[in-house]
């Protein structure tokens, strides 16, 4: 039986991605954001997975505006990365796991999910952020297997975030019904507050973000009873990505375990946060 | 009668603005390909002739009237494509979106943020 | 408030068009088949609607191998004829009703639908022809809009027959909740038995077809419990397409009355049936 | 560990055979284009190498080998496409899966169809 091991919240944002691609990591504007991952990269380098899903969202790259999904699941056994509009990113390539991948698929469509599957997949920064964040420095290859798990959050209707919680819950069971014994890690990404367009563009709410940074532990629930409205009103209109944190969480146990969070403002117009989590024995 | 919300001073993208900015975002999802890069910086106006553009959006791209893109149904993360091949960051943006120098969108940040409501 | 007012549930063979098509519907072999339709087509053509859901699924024309949706709903002004490889089908072009299709697509994601949106789409057979088999003669314009509504039936996991009745049951709901007072006619497409490769090809089953016919209308909840694995076991691998008639059932109303019915074999490999039924008065 | 049920004398097209078979029903799928089926048809070699095909694929390609097409992870609706180009008749495929001549299968058909189980 597969089992979910951790579970990783982290924002996605490009500039986080060149700023070690271009060994900008140590310079006064992103030191406090790569020092506060510190703690979260050394513990998951004492707990490594077999496999990792992260729950994403394309940025107009692999994803066309004539077709697009409410959620799909990459099946192939790689992802080339996307040229998104300045060369593809200079980090290894994405390799799958077809087979976990395609039993998710299988379970949650018998589950009422209506998913779409990604046969062929390029993967943009929303996937190669957060691998970067879990590995900074993976040389040749990423350390496992990756299922790209895409969610809309770029045109409305995006999902509710009740949606994107059960979801979760419906992968978390779909994992949990894979016969073989391998160890899973979730990411959830995107967020934090932010907002590129409009006159609101710059925006930043603290209090929201600190709000869902401490419920995103101890009381998923009631996150999923914000509206899509709420959301972009709160967080912003990409500050909406947050319901993608909400799958991840849906995955895992009812108690989890907090092993280490950072919060910062701000990496590029974002505000970042990284949160990681165990996942706690289930009282049964 | 779409019960997408309007909220001040954000765009939500949806599916009527993805009817109505289709062209322009097309125009722009093709940037992710070296080859059409240069295409585009050889020759705006001819590469822009290969899309069903309106006039507006037409003569919004080349004169990179960024809110006029946004008016006319492009979506930041396709109209962010242009502006990456002018080596424009976001920050320019979100200044031109906010009425700011790039530098004091940028101060605004890294003092914490725009506030809202 | 909108309505529906009838649905027709039908087989889409690309020969019932390419008889239509090609003046042959008063040979031997094709005349059966359309003196069968005859009493439906008059009973239509008195109850216009002012918009129509087709629910159909593609044939490998307008979705890509790369990323294969469970349900897509076409939101566009007009939907290209496709070129299925032996060129566009010679018919009228298909205009669409973007703003009916943007009320459904929203009301079916709040209701945790997962729909992908397709915001550019060409319709193949599995379209024009219960298009053709509603308006034989069209001229040069189709007698009103049309919203396509797709199904995964190609690529395992298909949706669920249970899945499909749900789907109509929130169409449904979707449509009446739609605040014009427009009438609105919902089509069912595909089916009966047929397989088309593999030594079964050939496959009819005349008394499935028979049993499904009957509980469409009488019982659907009990056609909602065959298993995919059933429905392709008993109709073919192709005759799975049959789920698709749930849809439309789902969104009618509980009880519904029979107008006109035929069944025949052969349509080129398949078993194929029109039934129509008039949305009865629900009693409230 | 797929659930894809397992039925005699059937091909059910999954996610696993979508992968095995991608290059083969990829070209199939480009025949929806008046300039490819031209192109093909011209020279049918030169447009397999434009496809990452394996060895199999291209023979049974090649050889109008339909059987093997399935096998390799064709689906029928890709394969379809590519015998309308020879003007062949799902009837005439029909024959070849069960072992019997296009004459036959449709004489089957007209008889009510064939019956299993
Ligand atoms: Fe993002
Ligand atoms: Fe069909």
């Amino acid at each position: 039986m597969a089992e979910i091991i951790w579970g990783l919240a982290t924002s996605h944002v490009p500039s986080i991605g060149a700023a070690m691609d271009n060994a900008k990591t140590h310079d006064e504007y992103w030191s406090p954001l790569f020092e506060g991952y510190q703690p979260a990269r050394d513990w998951m380098a004492q707990h490594t997975p077999d496999v990792v899903l992260v729950i994403y969202n394309d940025h107009a790259n692999a994803i066309d505006l004539d077709l697009m999904p409410t959620f799909a699941i990459g099946t192939a056994s790689h992802f080339p990365v996307a040229d998104e509009g300045w060369g593809p990113r200079p980090v290894p390539p994405v390799l799958g796991h077809p087979e976990l991948a395609t039993h998710i698929v299988e379970s949650l469509v018998d589950d009422e999910f209506d998913i779409t599957v990604a046969n062929q997949l390029q993967v943009d920064h929303g996937l190669t952020v957060p691998l970067s964040v879990y590995t900074p420095e993976p040389g040749d290859s990423w350390p496992c297997p990756v299922i790209p798990v895409l969610v809309n959050v770029l045109q409305y209707p995006q999902p509710t975030a009740k949606r994107c919680y059960a979801l979760g819950q419906a992968i978390g069971r779909a994992i949990a019904s894979y016969p073989e014994n391998i160890k899973v890690a979730i990411f959830g990404t995107g967020g934090m507050s932010h907002q590129l367009s409009g006159e609101r563009a710059g925006l930043i709410n603290e209090s929201f973000d600190h709000m869902f940074l401490d419920k995103i532990q101890t009381d998923p629930e009631e996150l999923t009873r914000i509206t899509r409205e709420e959301y972009i009103r709160e967080a912003g209109s990409e500050g909406i990505e947050l319901i993608m944190w909400l799958v991840m969480r849906g995955a895992m146990n009812p108690v989890i375990t907090r092993i280490a969070e950072t919060y910062h403002v701000p990496a590029s117009n974002t505000a970042a946060a990284l949160a990681l989590f165990e996942n706690s024995e289930n009282p049964s | 009668m779409s019960s997408k919300p309007d909220i001040e001073g954000t765009y939500v993208f949806g599916i009527e603005d993805n009817r109505r900015g289709y062209a322009l975002n097309k125009l722009c999802s093709t940037f992710t390909s070296a080859e059409n890069r240069q295409l585009f910086l050889g020759d705006e106006a001819s590469y822009c002739d290969k899309f069903d553009l309106s006039p507006e959006q037409r003569s919004a791209i080349l004169e990179r009237d960024w809110v006029k893109m946004l008016d006319l149904g492009g979506s930041i993360f396709y109209i962010f494509k242009l502006a990456q091949l002018d080596k424009k960051s976001v920050q320019y943006l979100g200044g031109i979106f906010t009425g700011m120098s790039t530098e004091e969108f940028i101060a605004e940040l890294k003092a914490g943020g725009r506030h809202f409501g």
